[in-house]
């Protein structure tokens, strides 16, 4: 099970995650970005930018 | 002569032969004018046809948008770059109006900072994406508009603009235009789409708001959905930028630009001055 | 520095990365350059993609065309003006080059005479076909190049043609770039394609045929079938329009051009300097 | 059955014959396009220019 990158919880993965979903941590609320699902590795979220496009 | 800027949206019904026949005419009375247009739904119906249906997202603050990876870009570029724009082309070719059509990645008209990712809201996740190829413009190059217009050529020009890294970056035909508007000092941007223009009610065309003050534009960004928000978003942006006057002007009527000069349909900043 | 015209085919194979690559390093080198390029692949595979299956015709006197209604000029735009012009100008704009991507259409760059009908053979009949857009070019607006290239841009151009009445015409792209070559008065013009060059057995790339003096030309149309026999009827345009030297290169190979400009290929005219 | 524009001789149809289609008259040879098949009309073939495209 992937670790919080800030506070070290135990973050579980539900089972129909996606690569590219955010997820929050449960403890500290972090947003974490689920850039792969196997292995599971996380990684911070995108800052968001304002977006825009056509 | 101060420059008009017209923007005609890509839409379903989007007559493009009175718009060009309107432009022919300003050009007779020497009015200078550029045109920018879209083609959203020739791109759909192309991506639909090539087995590569287009997938819109809606953004974690709530703004629509095409998903466009590499695959839609090229699709997006044959549809604008290609059928639209040359169609334009040749349509006021024929009326006597000497068209040059530019993409913004052309000399780079239109440079834009690309937007490295995506958060998406998508059945109940959030999400992110990574190759999406939007961006959002930070420069236009006025110096290859005023070489061209000063030949005696005039401008049609549609997204992709060119981001910082070099890559085509799918960019929003209104915004671009209101930055296009800016950069030239035009006088006036009419932005036609097949709607008369900011309705109180989407659903009643009598709801029609026809005058809103530079100032009050901000309160009726609630009567707005969907495209029309963008639409706001870029007449703000105009104004904030120096032009006088944003009309939202319905491209499906007769002189659809001239009417929209005159007043027809929802003119934000200046009054319509009528002895014009 | 006298302009050179390079014709880039639009055949399957192409590597338009290396092509641009050679492009960049001759504006370093600050030699002018033009370029013109094709895009029958990508028609092809778009035509069938829409259900608009490419129909090629042979005329009565035996040239093969490309059969181009309006549906299928659509198409040509498409994938010409939209997607090769547009991936072009994108590369050579990561690759630091100022390029503009032009139509024929584009301020009448391309002016041509549209062939009102196009006698064919076909199932063992002769036929006639009126709704053909296809032209021969009779003018190239070298004002608009003049003002583009003085004002530090360089330009990217394919078909589609204006014709005389307004309608955008299909042309031969090599024959084109030799009218293109001849109007800027060109030293050189480098036509490259999936091909060696002139091959004596089109199935024997060892057959190439180096070197062909002007007034031999005529002799050697007996070797060419097909889109050859078009490059060679360009290269004669080109060299009576007084194009020094026409090359007949190969765009698979690393520095096509400059390979090209080294007498690599078929050179036809004034021999390759090698002091150069 | 339609008449030559030259030497007004009857000139058979084919069964096959299309809408386009290039056809001699049978004595003075002049070439003449059946513009339509029904009713079978026939027109002066275009004078043939020199063919290009793409």
């Amino acid at each position: 099970m992937p670790k919080c990158l800030e506070c070290d919880a135990e973050i579980t993965l539900k089972a129909d995650v996606e690569a590219g979903e955010i997820i929050d941590c449960p403890d500290c609320g972090t947003e974490f970005e689920v850039r792969s699902v196997d292995p599971p590795t996380l990684d911070h979220a995108p800052q968001e930018e304002e977006d825009w496009g056509e | 002569m101060a420059m008009l800027v017209v923007k005609v949206g890509g839409g379903r019904g989007i007559d493009y032969d009175a718009v060009c026949a309107d432009l022919a005419e300003l050009h007779r009375l020497a009015r200078p004018w550029l045109l920018v247009h879209g083609g959203s739904h020739e791109t759909n119906v192309l991506s639909e046809a090539l087995g590569h249906p287009p997938r819109f997202v809606t953004s974690a603050s709530g703004y629509e948008s095409r998903y466009t990876d590499r695959a839609t870009l090229e699709i997006f570029e044959m549809a604008y770059c290609g059928k639209v724009n040359k169609g334009i082309v040749e349509r006021l070719q024929g009326l006597g109006v000497p068209a040059v059509g530019l993409a913004g990645l052309d000399g780079r008209l239109l440079s834009g900072r690309r937007k490295s990712t995506l958060t998406i809201v998508e059945g109940g996740k959030k999400k992110v994406l990574r190759d999406d190829h939007t961006g959002k413009i930070t420069s236009v190059n006025t110096d290859l508009i005023r070489v061209l217009y000063e030949a005696g050529y005039v401008l049609v020009v549609c997204p992709p603009a060119i981001s910082d890294d070099h890559v085509a970056v799918n960019v929003d035909g209104d915004r671009a235009a209101a930055r296009i508007a800016e950069a030239v000092t035009a006088d006036d941007l009419v932005i036609l789409s097949n709607v008369p223009g900011l309705l109180r009610d989407p659903d009643d065309e009598a709801t029609l708001i026809p005058q809103i003050a530079s100032e009050a534009l901000n309160e009726h960004f609630g009567y707005a959905k969907g495209r029309m928000k963008k639409k706001l978003m870029a007449a703000q942006e105009a104004l904030d930028g120096g032009v006088g006057r944003v009309v939202l002007g319905d491209a499906r009527i007769a002189q659809p630009i001239r009417a929209a000069l005159g007043g027809r349909g929802t003119v934000i900043g200046r009054p319509t001055d009528h002895r014009a």
